[in-house]
C-alpha cells in the first residue's frame, strides 16, 4: 500500500522521553524506509478528540493509522467499523476489528529482569555506590495498573532473586517533573536503597540525575538509558515500541499487515528486554548477569510465568 | 520654590483665573463660558447650586481635566496645565470632593508621599518626614496622629492631612471643594481659621461651599455659578447671603413650615443597647431610645461619640453586647438589614461614595436597589425592566436630579445630585422608619429645603425619622426631640422649644443642658 | 530522617519562594502576575544554555534573571499600557511560553522536550564546616546553593524595602490608589511595569535554580506549574513576605513530608494532596482568627 | 477579594457586535505575530491559517467537531463568568469538571438497570450536585470568612485530581484497563449524538439553553442583578439588604454546578467514562474564556467556539502540513493576549 500513514500521538505528547518519543522515532524510520509520507498527530485534548482525529485521517485518505493512546480502544473499535478500508493499530492495548492490529507488550517480563539484577547488586557492596542493605526501589510516574504492570514484574522478579530484598515503591503523579524525581529518588538512597528503577518519563530523568549526583544507581526504561548517566545508570528495561511501530508500518507497506490480529512483544519477540549495559556490565558479577540470562530463557519457555497486572489484578504481595 | 511663587504671586494681579471655559459631557455643558480670577493672598469662594459645575470646574484649574475651549490664567498669563504635576510646578494644588489619600498607608507616609525626604540610597528618613509633619501640623495649630493608617483615622484629620499636604508639597494656591461638607460644627470653625491663618500667609485659596454662612464669614471675593454659568463675581462685602442664594438657585428658596407633630405609637425603641467592639473597647452603653410615628428625633453629637455605631446596631450592620432593639413591635436583635428593611425599615447611609451609593452601577440601579423584588417589578420571577426604568425617572424627576441618563453611572452625577439619588432610593415606598445619616451632606440651599420638605411630609404622613446630622441648623429646624450623645451614651435629651443652640453644645462637650 | 526532611524541605521551597517574593511585589504594585511560571520556564532554559557554554554560573543566572525579566516586561507593557486583562494576559504568556520552548529545543537543539547539555556548570553549593554536622542546624544551613541563600535573604529585605525606601512606598501607593498616586504625579504605569520587570527576574532565577540548580538538565515540564503554586503562597501571605515565606515553606516541607510518607500505606494520591489541604486548612483559620478580632462587622 | 481586572463593571451591558468589533483587530494582530513565527519556522502561514480555517469550519463534520470541542468550554466559562459577577474570583472550575465527570461516569455504570429516561437525568444531576459540593468548603471559607478563593479554589483543583486519580485506580477501575479509566457507561447513560460520525452531542444543545439562562439571569433576574451589585459594592449590596454571604456563597455553588455539568456532559455525550486525562484544563481556559467574553452572554458563547476551533484543528492539520503543535499554542496565546488589549487605550493619556 502507498497511501499515507498517521501516528496519534498519546497523552503526554512527544518530549515525553519515553514511549511517545520512542513510538514516533520507529515510525519516522518505518515510512522513511517503506518511502511513505507519515504525519504524527499531536492533540492537547486527545482523549476526547479521539474519534475526531481518527475519521478526519480516514476520509482523508489515510490508508494505515496508528493510535498509541491507550483510551482510544473504543472509539477505535467504532470508527473502524466505519473505514473498511483503512488498517488501524493500537498500541498497549486490544481493540476488536478486522482491521484493528493490536500491539502489546509484557513490560513485566523485562521488569523482572531487572527487579532480578537490582536485587542481585543491592547488597554487592563491594561495588562503589552499593551497600550491603537488601534496599532497591522503584519511582512510577503515576498509580495506575499500566504503570504497575512494570513494578509488579520488578518486584516479582526481586524476590525471586533474593526473598530478603525490600523495595520501596513511590509514585510521582507527574510524568515530566525532573526536580520532583531527583527528590523522590534522592529521599530513597537516604533510606538505605542504593538501586532506584524509573518508569516516569521525563520526572525519572531526574532519578537517573539524583543516581548520578549521589554516586548510586537507577535503571532506565523504554529506551537505552544506560548513556544518560555513564556508570550510574544499572541497566535500561528496554521496551521496543520503536521497533513494534517500525514493523507495522512496513508491513502495511508491502501489504503483510493482518487486520484483526494481535502482536505480541515480550522477552521472546525481543519486544522488551534488558540493555547492552554498556558502561556497567563490567562493575556487575558475571554470574549475576548468567542468573539473569536464565531467567530470561526461563519466561521464554514458560517456566517462569511473570504476573501481569493488567490482566490478572493486583497479586496479594503488592497491594 | 514656595519663595519664588509668592514673590511673582505678591506681583501678579491674578493668582489663578478663567478666560471663556467651556467642558461639556455629551449633551450636558457643564461649564459654559466660566470667566474669574482670584487675587493673590485672598480667599475667594465659588458657590452654586449642585450640578453648577463647580467641581469640574476646579479639576480644570488644576490639570485633572481639560477644558474644550478657554483658558487657564495664572499670574496674569493664559497657560495650559498637561496635569496635576504641571500645576503644581505652579503652585496649583486641590483637595478633591473624593479625598485623593492611599487609605491603607499611615497619615505620614501619605504626607510624604511623592516627596519624601530620603537618606542616601532612596532610604526615607523618617525623623525627617515626622519632623515636616508635626512643624506643618504646629503651623496649622492643629494635632494628628501620624503613624495612623487614613483608613482608621477621622474624616476632618483625612481632610486637615490633605490641605497640609498641598502646604508640604509646596503649593501656595489652595483649591479645597467642599471641605466643610463633611465636618462636624467646631471642626468646621477650626478649619476655617485655618484657612484665614493660611491666607494671611499669603497664600491663594479657591474655596467651594454651600454654607453661605462660612462663606460671607471667611470669602475675600465671591464667585457664583448656576448651570455651568457664572452669574455674578465680585466682593465679598457687596453681597449678601439673601442675595447669594436667589443668584445660585434662580428662585426664592421656600422657608422650611414644621407643620405640628401628631405622636403615633412607637416605631423603634431601643432599650439597654451597649457594645463592645472586637478590642474589648466599650463603644456604646445603657442606650435607651425611642421613635414614635409622626415625629423626628436627632441624635446630635460630636462625630465619634458612639453615633456611627449605634446607627449601625439599629440597621443590623453590626451586632450588639447587650440590650435590644425593637421595631413596630418586633424583636429584631439579631435581625439582618434585610429583615429589617422587610419591617420597614429605611436606612440613607452617610458614606455616599461606598455604602449609600454603588458608584459603578447606573443611577437606574442606584434608585432600583433594594426595591427590585416589589410585586410591581417582578413578572413571572423576571424583572420588568420597563416598569423599573419608569419608576427610577418617576423618582429621580420628584427628587429634582440633574441628570443626562438615567443609564449613565451614577459617579457620573454632581456630589449633591448623587445625594438626591441615595435619598430617592431609601423615601421610595413607605418605610415606617427612616434612618437619615448626614442627609443634606454636600447638598447645596436649594435641595437642601427640598430635602427638609420631604422628610417632614414623610413625618406628618405618619412616618418616624431618626436624624443623625452634624449640622446643628438642621437639627433645629427639623427635630421634635433632640439626644445628644457623649462617649457613647446618651447625655440627655430636650424637646424642640426647649432646645437651643447653646444647650445642645454644652450637652455635646458632657457637660449638662 | 528529619535532618533530610529538613534538607529537602528547604530544596523544595526555594524555587517557589524565589517566584512568589517576585509575584508579591509585582502584586504590591497592583498587577496578579500569571505569567510567573513562563518567565520561570525561560529563566530555566537561558541558565543550562548558558552555564553549560560559557561555564559562569553567575553570568548563567544573570542571563536567566534578565530573560525573565524581559519576558515580565512585555507582559507589563500589555498590561498597563494596552489595558489588557492580566489573568488571560498571563495565562496566554503561560501558553506561549510552553510553545515556544518546545519550538526552540526542536528547531535549535534538534531534542524534543528535554535539553541536556555537556559539562553545566552548576551552582555553587555552600557548606559551612562546623555548622554542616550539628544535626538539625546542619540540614538547615549547610549544603545549600547560592540561591537558596539569596532567596530567604531577599524575605527581609523585601519587607524592608517596602515599608523603608521610598520606592517600596511609592509602589505600596501606586498598588493601593493609583488615583492617589496620579494626583501626586506619581507615573503608575511605570512603577507597575518596574515591579512586573522585578517580578519576572526573581521568576527567572527561579527557573535556573531547577535547572542549573538541581537536576543541571531542561526539561519542558521542569517549572511543574510552580508559578502557580508561587501564586498561591503570596496570596496566602496577603502580601507580606514574612507570611509569603512562611506559604512557600508550608509547599516545600509537606512536598517533602508527602514522599517520604509514601509507601507508609496511605494512596499516594491522597498523601500527595498534603501540601494543598494543608495550605486551606491554614488559611481558614488564619482567616477564622482574624474575623474574630475584627468583630462583628458584616 | 476579588482581583481588580475581574471587575464586574467591566461587565455590563457589551452587545456582541461591539465584541465582534474590539476583537478583531486583535485577532488579526495575534495572526501577523504568530505568522511571523510560522514563517521563521519555514511555514507559509497563508497556508497555515487557510488550513486552520478549513479544519475548523470547511465542512459540517468539522463545524461539528468544533462546536463539540467548545461545548465543555461554554460551561466552563459560565461557571467561572457566575462566580466573577459575584465578585469571587473562582478558578476552582477545573476541580469542578472532574469531580463532576467523574459521578456522572459512575453513575452512567453502577445503574445501569435503570431505563434512559431516569438514568441520564440521575447522572447529569449526580455530575452537578458533585460539582456544587466541591466548592461549598471554598465558597463557606469566601463568604462567610473572606478567605482567599483564589488559593483555596487553586488548591481544591488540585486535590480534585488526585482524588479522581485514586478512583479510577482503585475502586471505580475498570477489569482489564491498563490505564486509569472506570468503565464505560450504559448506553441509556449516553447523551445522544447530533450527527452520525461525529461526537457532536446534546451537550451542546445544554450549553446553549445555559448561555441562554446565563444571559437571562444577568439582565433580567433579581438574584442576577443583586449579584452584580454585590459584586461590584458588597457595602452598597449589604445596606440595600443583600445578604452579599450569602450571595457569593450562591454563585460559588452556582459555579461549581456548571463545571460538573461541563465534566458531566463531557462523560456521558464523549468520552463515556473518566480516564486519565479527561479534562486537559478546560477549568483553565474557562477563565480565559469568560474573561475573554467579558462575562458577556454571547462573548463567552463565541470565545469557547474560538478556543474550541483552534483545539480541534490544531490538531487535525497535522494531518496535512508538519506545522507542530507548538505553533498553535503560540498562535492560541497570542489571540488571547491580543484580545483583551484594548489599543485605543495607547493614543489618550490615563486620566
Ligand atoms: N464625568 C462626567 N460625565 C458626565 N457628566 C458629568 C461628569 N462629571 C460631571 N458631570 C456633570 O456635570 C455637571 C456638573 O458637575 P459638577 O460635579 O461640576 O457639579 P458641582 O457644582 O460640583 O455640584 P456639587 O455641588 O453637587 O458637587 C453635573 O450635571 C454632572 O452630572
Ligand atoms: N427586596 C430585596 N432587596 C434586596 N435584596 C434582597 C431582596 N430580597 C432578597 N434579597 C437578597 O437576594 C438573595 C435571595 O435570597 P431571598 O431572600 O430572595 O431568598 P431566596 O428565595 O432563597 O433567594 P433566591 O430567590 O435567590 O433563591 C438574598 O441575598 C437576599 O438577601
Ligand atoms: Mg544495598
Ligand atoms: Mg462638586
Amino acid at each position: 500500500a502507498d497511501a499515507p500513514v498517521a501516528l496519534i500521538i498519546a497523552q503526554g505528547g512527544l518530549g515525553d522521553q519515553s514511549y511517545n518519543d520512542l513510538a514516533n522515532a520507529g515510525f519516522e524510520r518505518g515510512v522513511e524506509a517503506a518511502g511513505l509520507t507519515g504525519r504524527a498527530v499531536e492533540s492537547k485534548d486527545v482523549v476526547a478528540q479521539a474519534s475526531d482525529i481518527l475519521r478526519r485521517a480516514s476520509d482523508a485518505g489515510f490508508g494505515l493509522i496508528l493510535d498509541l493512546e491507550y483510551s482510544h480502544a473504543q472509539p477505535i473499535a467504532e470508527v473502524a467499523k466505519d473505514y473498511p478500508d483503512t488498517t488501524f493499530a493500537i498500541v498497549n492495548t486490544v481493540a476488536e476489528g478486522d482491521n484493528i492490529v493490536s500491539a502489546l507488550f509484557e513490560e513485566q517480563q523485562g521488569s523482572y529482569l531487572a527487579g532480578m539484577l537490582a536485587a542481585l547488586v543491592t547488597t554487592q557492596d563491594s561495588i562503589e555506590g552499593i551497600n550491603a542493605d537488601p534496599i532497591i526501589g522503584v519511582i512510577g510516574g503515576s498509580k495506575s495498573v499500566g504503570i504497575d504492570k512494570f513494578i509488579a514484574g520488578y518486584i516479582q522478579g526481586a524476590h525471586d532473586a533474593n526473598p530478603e530484598v525490600q523495595v520501596k515503591v513511590a509514585y510521582s503523579n507527574n510524568f515530566a517533573d525532573p526536580s520532583l524525581g531527583q527528590q523522590m529518588a534522592n529521599a530513597m538512597f537516604e533510606s538505605g536503597a542504593d538501586i532506584v528503577y524509573q518508569v516516569a518519563g521525563g520526572t525519572g530523568i531526574g532519578v537517573i540525575q539524583a543516581a548520578e549526583q549521589s554516586g548510586h544507581f537507577a535503571i532506565g526504561v523504554d529506551g537505552d538509558q544506560d548513556g544518560l548517566a555513564k556508570g550510574h545508570v544499572l541497566t535500561s528495561m528496554i521496551k521496543r515500541t520503536d521497533v513494534a511501530v517500525e514493523n507495522i508500518v512496513k508491513a502495511y507497506a508491502d501489504g503483510t499487515l493482518k487486520g484483526g490480529s494481535v502482536l505480541g512483544f515480550g522477552l521472546a519477540e525481543d519486544g522488551v528486554g534488558l540493555s547492552p549495559m554498556t558502561y556497567t556490565k563490567d562493575l556487575i558479577p558475571a554470574e549475576f548477569l548468567a542468573q539473569v540470562d536464565a531467567a530470561k530463557a526461563g519466561i521464554i519457555a514458560g517456566d517462569i510465568k511473570v504476573w501481569n497486572v493488567v490482566d490478572q489484578g493486583y497479586p496479594d504481595w503488592m497491594q | 520654590m514656595t519663595q519664588s511663587l509668592a514673590l511673582k504671586a505678591g506681583e501678579a494681579r491674578v493668582r489663578l483665573g478663567a478666560r471663556g471655559i467651556t467642558r461639556r459631557f455629551g449633551a450636558l455643558t457643564a461649564n459654559d463660558q466660566i470667566d474669574f480670577s482670584a487675587r493673590p493672598g485672598t480667599i475667594h469662594a465659588i458657590v452654586g447650586g449642585n450640578g453648577a459645575g463647580k467641581s469640574t470646574l476646579m479639576r480644570i484649574l488644576q490639570g485633572m481635566d481639560q477644558p474644550d475651549e478657554g483658558s487657564i490664567i495664572v499670574n496674569d498669563s493664559a497657560v495650559t496645565l498637561s496635569g496635576p504635576a504641571e500645576a503644581f510646578r505652579l503652585g496649583i494644588g486641590m483637595v478633591h470632593q473624593e479625598f485623593m489619600l492611599v487609605n491603607q498607608l499611615t497619615m505620614l507616609e501619605n504626607l510624604i508621599l511623592a516627596r519624601e525626604p530620603v537618606s542616601s540610597l532612596g532610604v526615607i528618613d523618617r525623623a525627617a518626614a515626622l519632623k515636616a509633619g508635626q512643624d506643618l501640623a504646629e503651623r496649622a495649630g492643629v494635632t494628628l496622629n501620624w503613624h495612623q493608617r487614613v483608613q482608621d483615622a477621622p474624616v476632618h484629620a483625612r481632610q486637615i492631612l490633605e490641605i497640609l499636604r498641598l502646604l508640604y508639597r509646596g503649593a501656595d494656591v489652595l483649591i479645597l471643594d467642599e471641605p466643610t461638607a463633611v465636618l462636624a460644627p467646631q471642626q468646621i470653625r477650626d478649619l476655617l481659621v485655618l484657612l484665614q491663618r493660611l491666607r494671611d500667609d499669603g497664600r491663594t485659596i479657591l474655596f467651594i461651599s454651600h454654607k453661605l454662612g462660612e462663606v460671607m464669614a471667611i470669602s475675600d471675593d465671591i464667585t457664583v455659578i448656576r448651570t455651568g454659568r457664572v452669574i455674578t463675581s465680585g466682593p465679598a462685602d457687596e453681597t449678601s447671603k439673601a442675595q447669594l442664594a436667589v443668584q445660585m438657585t434662580g428662585e426664592m428658596v421656600r422657608a422650611v413650615t414644621p407643620r405640628r407633630a401628631r405622636e403615633g405609637d412607637t416605631v423603634l425603641s431601643i432599650t439597654g443597647l451597649g457594645l463592645t467592639d472586637g478590642r474589648g473597647i466599650r463603644r456604646l452603653s445603657g442606650i435607651d431610645l425611642s421613635v414614635a410615628a409622626g415625629e423626628i428625633v436627632a441624635l446630635a453629637g460630636i462625630s465619634g461619640n458612639g453615633q456611627d455605631e449605634l446607627v449601625e446596631a439599629i440597621t443590623g450592620l453590626s451586632s450588639i453586647s447587650e440590650g435590644n432593639v425593637a421595631l413596630r413591635y418586633h424583636d429584631v436583635t439579631g435581625m439582618s438589614l434585610h429583615q429589617r428593611r422587610a419591617l420597614g425599615l429605611a436606612y440613607l447611609s452617610p458614606d455616599r461614595a461606598h455604602e449609600g451609593l454603588c458608584l459603578e452601577a447606573s443611577i437606574t440601579d442606584n434608585v432600583i436597589a433594594g426595591h427590585h423584588r416589589r410585586a410591581e417589578f417582578l413578572a413571572s420571577g423576571l424583572l420588568r425592566l420597563k416598569a423599573i426604568r419608569a419608576h427610577a425617572e418617576a423618582q429621580l424627576d420628584r427628587f429634582g436630579v440633574r441628570r443626562d441618563s438615567a443609564a449613565l453611572p451614577v459617579s457620573s452625577l454632581s456630589g449633591g445630585n448623587q445625594q438626591r439619588v441615595a435619598i430617592a432610593r431609601e423615601l421610595d415606598g413607605s418605610p415606617a422608619l427612616l434612618i437619615a445619616c448626614q442627609p443634606t451632606r454636600g447638598v447645596d440651599i436649594h435641595g437642601i429645603a427640598a430635602i427638609h420638605q420631604c422628610l417632614l411630609e414623610y413625618r406628618d404622613a405618619g412616618g418616624a425619622v431618626l436624624l443623625v446630622s452634624e449640622e446643628l441648623e438642621e437639627i433645629m429646624t427639623l427635630a421634635d426631640r433632640i439626644t445628644v450623645l457623649f462617649n457613647g451614651a446618651v447625655r440627655g435629651t430636650l424637646r424642640r422649644g426647649e432646645a437651643d443652640v447653646e444647650s445642645i453644645g454644652r450637652l455635646m462637650l458632657g457637660e449638662d443642658a | 530522617m528529619l535532618d533530610n526532611l529538613i534538607h529537602a524541605a528547604l530544596i523544595m521551597t526555594t524555587p517557589i519562594l524565589l517566584a512568589a517574593l517576585g509575584g508579591l511585589i509585582n502584586r504590591t504594585g497592583g498587577i496578579v502576575n500569571i505569567g510567573l511560571d513562563s518567565m520561570m520556564l525561560f529563566g530555566a532554559m537561558t541558565a543550562l544554555i548558558v552555564a553549560a557554554d560559557n561555564g559562569s554560573w553567575l553570568l548563567a543566572l544573570a542571563v536567566a534573571g534578565g530573560t525573565g525579566a524581559f519576558i515580565g516586561g512585555l507582559m507589563s507593557l500589555v498590561i498597563t499600557r494596552l489595558k489588557a486583562n492580566e489573568i488571560i494576559v498571563g495565562l496566554g504568556f503561560s501558553i506561549v511560553a510552553t510553545g515556544l520552548a518546545r519550538f526552540i529545543l526542536k528547531s535549535t537543539y534538534g531534542v524534543s522536550g528535554t535539553l541536556r547539555l555537556p559539562d553545566v556548570t552548576r551552582l555553587p553549593v555552600i557548606d559551612i564546616p562546623g555548622v554542616a554536622d550539628v544535626p538539625v542546624l546542619g540540614a538547615m544551613l549547610s549544603g545549600h546553593n547560592v540561591l537558596t541563600w539569596f532567596a530567604w535573604g531577599m524575605v527581609p529585605a523585601a519587607a524592608w524595602f517596602l515599608v523603608r525606601t521610598r520606592a517600596g512606598l511609592r509602589l505600596r501607593a501606586t498598588g493601593a490608589g493609583e488615583k492617589a498616586a496620579r494626583s501626586l504625579g506619581l507615573r503608575p504605569l511605570a512603577i507597575r511595569d518596574a515591579s512586573t520587570l522585578f517580578a519576572g527576574f526573581m521568576a527567572g532565577l527561579a527557573g535556573a535554580y531547577l535547572s542549573i540548580g538541581l537536576v543541571g538538565i531542561f526539561n519542558e515540564g521542569i517549572t511543574a506549574g510552580r508559578g502557580f503554586i508561587a501564586l498561591a503562597a503570596f496570596y496566602f501571605g496577603r502580601n507580606h513576605p514574612v507570611m509569603t515565606a512562611l506559604g512557600a515553606l508550608l509547599f516545600g516541607f509537606f512536598d517533602a513530608l508527602q514522599i517520604r510518607l509514601q509507601g507508609r500505606g496511605f494512596p499516594p494520591e491522597l498523601v500527595q494532596t498534603l501540601p494543598y489541604v494543608m495550605v486551606i486548612v491554614i488559611l481558614a483559620m488564619l482567616a477564622w482568627s482574624a474575623k474574630k478580632r475584627n468583630g462583628a462587622r458584616t | 477579594m476579588a482581583m481588580p481586572s475581574t471587575n464586574p463593571a467591566t461587565y455590563t451591558g457589551f452587545s456582541a457586535l461591539k465584541l465582534i468589533g474590539t476583537a478583531l483587530l486583535p485577532f488579526a494582530l495575534a495572526l501577523v505575530v504568530a505568522g511571523v513565527v510560522l514563517a521563521m519556522a519555514g511555514h507559509n502561514p497563508f497556508d497555515v491559517y487557510r488550513l486552520l480555517a478549513l479544519e475548523s469550519f470547511g465542512s459540517s463534520k468539522r463545524i461539528a467537531a468544533t462546536m463539540a470541542a467548545a461545548t465543555p468550554l461554554i460551561f466552563t466559562g459560565l461557571g467561572t463568568a457566575v462566580a466573577f459577577r459575584a465578585g469571587a474570583f473562582n478558578v476552582g472550575v477545573e476541580g469542578c469538571v472532574s469531580i463532576g465527570g467523574l459521578a456522572a461516569a459512575y453513575v452512567g455504570f453502577t445503574f445501569v438497570t435503570l431505563p434512559a429516561a431516569l438514568l441520564l437525568p440521575f447522572a447529569m444531576l449526580a455530575a452537578a450536585l458533585a460539582g456544587l459540593a466541591w466548592m461549598i468548603i471554598p465558597g463557606l471559607l469566601k463568604a462567610r470568612l473572606d478567605a482567599d478563593e483564589v488559593v483555596t479554589t487553586l488548591m481544591m483543583n488540585f486535590i480534585a485530581v488526585a482524588i479522581a486519580t485514586w478512583l479510577v485506580n482503585g475502586p471505580l477501575l475498570a477489569v482489564g484497563s491498563a490505564n486509569s479509566a472506570t468503565p464505560m457507561v450504559a448506553e441509556a447513560a449516553r447523551l445522544p449524538r447530533l450527527m452520525r460520525g461525529s461526537t457532536l452531542n446534546a451537550g451542546f444543545l445544554i450549553a446553549l439553553i445555559c448561555v441562554l439562562l446565563y444571559w437571562l439571569w444577568g439582565k433580567r433576574t433579581a438574584l442576577g442583578f443583586e449579584t452584580r451589585l454585590a459584586g461590584m459594592s458588597p457595602r452598597f449590596a449589604t445596606a440595600t439588604g443583600m445578604n452579599v454571604p450569602r450571595l457569593v456563597l450562591k454563585m460559588m455553588l452556582l459555579s461549581g454546578a456548571l463545571g460538573g455539568i461541563a465534566g458531566g456532559t463531557h462523560a456521558l455525550g464523549n468520552v463515556y467514562r473518566y480516564v486519565d486525562g479527561f479534562s486537559p484544563g478546560y477549568g483553565f481556559v474557562g477563565i480565559a474564556v469568560a474573561l475573554l467574553g467579558r462575562g458577556n452572554a454571547w462573548g463567552i458563547l463565541m470565545a469557547a467556539i474560538l478556543f474550541g476551533a483552534l483545539s480541534t484543528s490544531g490538531a487535525t492539520i497535522q494531518l496535512f502540513s508538519d506545522v507542530p503543535i507548538e505553533i498553535v499554542d503560540i498562535l492560541q496565546g497570542m489571540v488571547m493576549i491580543f484580545a483583551v488589549a484594548r489599543f485605543g487605550a495607547l493614543g489618550r493619556k490615563a486620566a
